[in-house]
């Protein structure tokens, strides 16, 4: 297959699986297979491009112009190869986690929630492979409204107030300021390609280019920048596979994903250092890492607290793009994935405990660890990546930015660093401790319980032990994400 | 109530045919003088009207049945339109009436009689029609 | 033959009409509109195709030149509306015949198709003419059987409606011909092209800016600008459900399209935005009718109403478009022309298919409708995000030029206000979206199927319709552009 | 002075337009608004045809000796308008007809308040 066709494929391979997942709502069994077939075969193609992305090639793919000289076009770059990987390996994790989690919790509507499972990571991947601002706002969009009825999957009261939270501000934001922001660019510079180097040097007055980050910087909603970070939490209603995905992998990732992007091809780190030196963008990341961080310490609903460290960690990667070192937007990218498979498994092993024992609070974990060994010991992977202590992925992440930020003598971004990394082990590691090592506290209720589903237990495994072996074997990401600096 | 007014009936039924030719004058005077289409429709509307008003619409019913008004201001408007129409196909521009024959003079003549014709039709249809639905909107939607 | 299409395109649905009221069968009468309405679909895409090969076409009635005799003149911006017009009229009479038979009573059914196609005649006269007062008089065709139409609702509140908009609509008219009867006193003509051309000489004189004044106010009130817009809402919520579509689609684009003919043809050669400060002017209404009628479009409760106000709020981004007077922002006014078209086709076929089957469109009925009439439901939600802006939709490419317009005339606070309002549409939409998945049907409620396949493919053809162009404009677009240069820089040619 | 006098007939049609446009505002019975509605059009009508009176000129019909005469197309134009004007009240009236079937009223204001009562129901019979 040529890299054009592989990138069709990839583009449709989620679309012909929505569909065929409504035909098959009837038979669950055929449904779920059909789920993770897909699943595998988007892998695949994804995969299949790493070589070629790898040697320095740029698969890219022109559907057709949507405006007069404005295509809807598809460039396979590093940065978007990174994402569609580990989006698309996630989504085989994730159906196998869900096809446990939906059985074992009784959900309803199944059908849907796989058939907008499906879209959700159709417009993640097109989000990645974008060739330019205008299809990646598309899928941008696309991703939000697709993955509105899985937020309101409960269809209950509080589902739809946090569905209106999550769809008011993404929606406001995208619409508000990022769309602005693209019209703009696009007046400016002519062109909304992504171009290596950026598009806008020379084009516009230093107050323009300020004011134009800015409108990139909030308008990217899913990047939970404060003060629109609300809907992360807001959205904490939806089911555990569904907060796994929104806040590990397809949705928030999209968002720092497009930071980094616009960032690097839209201004151009070289630009951008020499222009404005955009620092109130360091102090509006450092602040909502560690803002986040301490709301994150005082919630007791276990979702909710990884909510706030997923919004403290997005900023890890906003703050390392805003670092403009060449070293630290390598350790932005790095971020993307590395933080997608600890949270992912963190998200993982709250939707087991909520499964297999219907616990939501932080404080009814004592002792839980001993029933449920497997979940808690891949929480305790998890919690380590996020705070960085190898051998755990999290540290290489972390290192890259830290070295990138002395290197540009940005002592600041060190000093938030280390203050978060203690923040986030005071709001993790008390978790793994209760679970291991207190009593469980005697209640009738949920007595006896064991370990959640078996494809449950499998998919957090999984995703624990890639966090382990990241650490090990980082290259397959470093290699790529090298070749943006 | 109608036989008291017997001068109105006597008085009425000498002029009604008058009024009517009245309109035919006008309707066919029209194209070379004052008069036309729109005028004669009405004034031949009014004499029609003065006779319901006289003997009653009931009556006035029989000589004209809901679906002959409606006929009536639906072949206007046709004959109208239908001039037009065969003047394009005779390879004319719409309304050409330079197409109806041969000679420039009578083509012209021929074309504007039809239309005031049809015109006549309408406006007498629609003003009867007018006049007889306020009278009994109800009776008319049942009658046929 | 083809050299008499732009006739036969006005004629056709005219000689139809009384041959519909002499024959009255309801069935035999609608398939003979739907067959009028398809045929001149296939006459205006004719004439668009030869608009675009050769330019603008002229044809002259009874063969009379042009000052003298009416004159039709089809540049690429009439043609453009004229497909608008048939195609929309030819997609909603597919859909009609359920909706008709069920809405209004089987003797008047005649009445509705007759009236329809005079309607027809009318909105296709009004885009085809050359000539000012020819204009009037389709106009007031077009008018009267659009009254007639609406009265025909079940609601007894359609007759106050129809009487409403008949004394509004009369009066704008009026305006309207008292402004042909100023200019035509100082030039002694009624040809657009001709009056284009004296123009310029006499356009200082008061007379003449009387004129203009009369003309704009007079077309306002007919396209429903902000705060002459207020016989809308009832016009649209009492008629019935196709009437409502076919209307909302295409009766207040006409009507942009004589403001746009006045303004940039007949007023081509004189800046008449410096005259009066009718830009200005426009421009602030155009942003009030934003803001005023999506917020009232917030808290109704009967879903007809809440986008008939949405309408009225639309017709301010198309009129916003338009008070740029640049290439851009003209653009954007004919593309939101189309645009809009579509999308409020789609939700008010949409809507009258959910009248159909639950008897009402309060957002009550739709309580939990998203899983029990689904394809109907999904279609209305696509014209919703269409009016949101979200890309892939038709709304989308007009924000773009929109938004685009105003950065381009330096206005950037306009650019937020415009986006701004488009937020609004989030919320009402979102009430809708709300109503149809996330509440339960009532307990009550009896078991609902969805609407017979010849109103769901003309609904789902304009959905369709709004994702297809939404995701290719360049071939509307570079049609907007053209016009929208043909308007600024030629006039009529 | 002179611009009085000299402009009676524009005076005219102002003070008739006027009159039928307060009557349309201000009256609440609908045949009274439609009776306002046509003295409005009717002021129009005579604007059009005194507009195209010239001094010592005839009927436009051409006969030999005749050198001045009006203008016969804004006659023309009224007679089209006139027409749409009778159609316009026609179908006014017929609407105030079956209004008043329907609301047993031609009083704006009465139909008003039942509208508003209508409008009551329909909420009360779905909430």
């Amino acid at each position: 297959m040529s890299p054009e066709t592989t990138i069709q494929a990839a583009l449709l391979t989620p679309v012909i699986g929505a569909v065929l997942i409504s035909l098959c709502g009837r038979w669950t069994n055929l449904r779920e297979t059909v789920t993770l077939v897909t699943a595998v075969i988007l892998f695949s193609l994804v995969i299949s491009l790493y070589p070629l992305v790898l040697e320095g090639g740029r698969p890219s793919l022109v559907v057709g112009e949507m405006l007069p000289n404005l295509s809807i076009a598809f460039t396979v770059e590093p940065l978007g190869m990174l994402f569609a990987c580990i989006a698309s390996f996630l989504w085989i994790v994730n159906s196998l986690y869900s096809i446990g989690y939906m059985r074992g919790n009784n959900e309803k509507n199944q059908t849907r929630f796989y058939v907008c499972f499906a879209i959700a990571l159709a417009s993640s991947v097109a989000i990645a492979f974008a060739g330019n601002m205008m299809t990646l706002f598309i899928f941008y969009e696309a991703l939000t409204i697709s993955t509105y009825p899985l937020v309101t999957h409960a269809g209950t009261e509080k589902a739809k107030r946090g569905g209106r939270v999550y769809l008011g501000i993404l929606l406001s934001t995208s619409i508000g300021l990022l769309f602005l922001a693209i019209v703009w660019t696009w007046m400016i510079a002519g062109t909304l390609d992504f171009t290596p180097g950026g598009i806008l040097e020379g084009k516009a007055s230093n107050t323009i280019i300020g004011i134009l980050l800015a409108l990139y910087m909030f308008g990217i909603g899913k990047a939970a920048l404060m003060p629109f970070h609300r809907w992360l939490p807001a959205a904490m209603v939806a089911p555990t596979p569904v907060s796994a995905l929104l806040h590990a992998v397809a949705v928030v990732k999209a968002g720092v994903f497009t930071v980094v992007k616009v960032i690097i091809y839209i201004f151009g780190v070289d630009f951008l250092s020499v222009t404005i030196d955009p620092d109130w963008l360091l102090y509006i990341s450092g602040f909502t890492i560690l803002a986040a961080s301490i709301i994150a310490l005082r919630s007791d609903n276990l979702k909710r607290r990884l909510a706030y460290s997923t919004i403290s960690q997005l900023s890890y990667v906003i703050m390392a793009a805003a670092i403009l070192a060449p070293l630290s937007v390598l350790g932005a990218a790095l971020h993307i994935a590395v933080h997608a498979f600890g949270k992912i498994t963190l998200f993982f092993a709250a939707g087991s405990i909520y499964t297999a024992s219907h616990k939501t609070e932080v404080s009814q974990l004592d002792g839980i660890g001993r029933r449920m060994p497997w979940t808690m010991g891949a929480f305790a992977i998890g919690a380590l990546s996020m705070i960085g202590v190898p051998p755990t992925a999290g540290f290489i992440s972390k290192w890259y930015i830290l070295h990138g930020a002395f290197d540009s003598g940005q002592m600041l971004a060190v000093g938030i660093i280390i203050v978060s990394s203690l923040l986030n082990a005071s709001y993790f590691l008390p978790i793994v401790h209760a679970a291991f090592f207190k009593k469980e506290i005697e209640s009738p209720n949920h007595d006896d319980h064991g370990e959640a589903p078996f494809t449950v237990v499998i998919a957090l495994t999984v995703t624990a032990t890639i966090t382990i072996l990241l650490f090990f074997f980082p290259g397959i990401f470093i290699d790529l994400a090298r070749q943006l600096i | 109530m109608l036989n008291r007014a017997s001068i109105l009936r006597v008085v009425s039924k000498l002029l009604i045919p008058p009024i009517m030719v009245f309109a035919l004058y006008v309707q066919f005077h029209g194209d070379f003088g004052p008069g036309g289409g729109f005028q004669a429709g009405v004034i031949f509307a009014a004499a029609f009207i003065l006779y319901a008003l006289i003997f009653g619409v009931d009556n006035a019913r029989k000589v004209a049945p809901a679906w002959l008004t409606r006929t009536l201001l639906a072949s206007g408007l046709l004959l109208y339109t239908g001039v037009g129409v065969v003047a394009m196909m005779l390879g004319g521009d719409f309304l050409d009436y330079s197409m109806l024959a041969t000679d420039q003079k009578s083509a012209q003549h021929l074309g504007i009689t039809l239309i005031e014709l049809g015109v006549g039709t309408t406006v007498s249809g629609a003003m009867i029609t007018i006049f007889l639905i306020f009278d009994g909107r109800l009776r008319a939607e049942k009658d046929d | 033959m083809s050299t008499q299409l732009p006739a036969l395109q006005v004629v056709l649905p005219l000689l139809m009409a009384p041959i519909a009221l002499i024959i009255r069968n309801p069935r035999f009468v609608w398939m003979l509109t739907l067959i009028v309405t398809w045929t001149t679909l296939a006459i205006s895409l004719s004439l668009l195709m030869q608009v675009l090969d050769s330019g603008t076409i002229t044809y002259r009635i009874g063969g009379w030149a042009a000052p003298w005799g009416i004159e039709y003149v089809l540049d690429k911006v009439g043609a453009f509306v004229l497909v608008i017009v048939s195609a929309i009229g030819s997609l909603v009479m597919t859909y009609a015949r359920r909706s008709v038979e069920q809405e209004i009573p089987a003797e008047r059914i005649y009445l509705f198709y007759t009236m329809f196609l005079l309607c027809l005649t009318g909105l296709l006269g009004i885009t085809i003419t050359g000539d000012v007062f020819n204009l009037f008089v389709f106009l007031e065709i077009s008018s009267l059987s659009s009254y007639v139409m609406i009265s025909l609702g079940r609601d007894r509140r359609a007759l106050t409606a129809a009487y409403r908009y008949l004394i509004m609509g009369t009066i704008g008219a009026t305006f309207y011909i008292i402004g042909v009867g100023l200019m035509y006193m100082m030039t002694g003509t009624l040809n657009m092209a001709d009056l284009a051309t004296l123009m310029p000489a006499i356009a200082d004189t008061r007379v003449i800016q009387a004129a203009l004044a009369f003309l704009t106010v007079g077309i306002c009130l007919k396209l429903a600008l902000f705060p002459l817009h207020l016989w809308l809402p009832n016009a649209y919520t009492y008629a019935p459900s196709m009437v409502t579509a076919f209307l909302a689609a295409t009766a207040t684009k006409v009507a942009v399209y004589i403001l746009i003919r006045i303004i940039f043809t007949v007023f081509g050669g004189v800046n008449v935005f410096e005259i009066l400060g009718l830009q200005n002017i426009l421009m602030t209404l155009a942003i009030f009718a934003m803001f005023a009628a999506s917020t009232i479009a917030i808290y109704q409760d009967n879903a007809k109403r809440m986008f008939a106000y949405s309408s009225i709020a639309q017709v301010g981004y198309i009129i916003l478009g338009l008070s740029f007077a640049s290439e851009t922002g003209m653009a954007a006014g004919i593309i939101h022309l189309f645009n809009h078209a579509i999308m409020k086709c789609t939700i008010f076929l949409g809507l009258g298919c959910v009248a159909l089957r639950m008897g009402g469109v309060s957002i009550r009925d739709m309580y939990g409708l998203g899983t029990r009439m689904p394809w109907t439901m999904a279609a209305i939600v696509v014209g919703g995000l269409s009016l949101i802006g979200i890309p892939m939709t038709v709304g989308f490419v007009s924000k773009w030029y929109l938004v685009r317009a105003a950065l381009e005339a330096d206005m950037w606070p306009v650019a937020v206000l415009i986006v701004l309002s488009s937020l609004l549409a989030i919320i009402y939409v979102w009430r809708i979206v709300e109503a149809a998945y996330l509440k339960p049907a009532p307990e009550n409620a009896e078991p609902v199927s969805e609407v017979p396949l010849s109103m769901l493919l003309p609904l789902w053809v304009m959905a369709l319709a709004s994702i297809y162009f939404g995701l290719d404009a360049t071939n509307t677009l570079t049609i907007a552009l053209d016009a929208a240069d043909i308007l600024l820089n030629g006039g009529l040619q | 002075m002179e611009t009085f006098y000299g402009l009676f007939n524009y005076w005219i049609v102002i003070v008739l337009m006027m009159m039928g446009f307060y009557m349309v505002i201000a009256q609440h019975n609908l045949i009274k608004k439609i009776i306002g509605l046509n003295v409005f059009q009717v002021s129009v009508f005579v604007f059009y045809i005194s507009m195209s009176k010239i001094k010592g000129g005839t009927a436009p019909i051409l006969t030999d000796g005749i050198e001045i005469y009006s203008n016969p197309l804004p006659h023309v134009l009224i007679l089209t308008a006139i027409v749409v004007g009778v159609a316009t009240t026609a179908l006014g009236l017929a609407l105030t007809v079956r209004i008043k079937d329907a609301f047993d009223t031609i009083e704006d204001d009465e139909i008003a308040i039942l509208e508003k009562e209508d409008q009551e129901r329909e909420r009360g019979t779905i909430s």
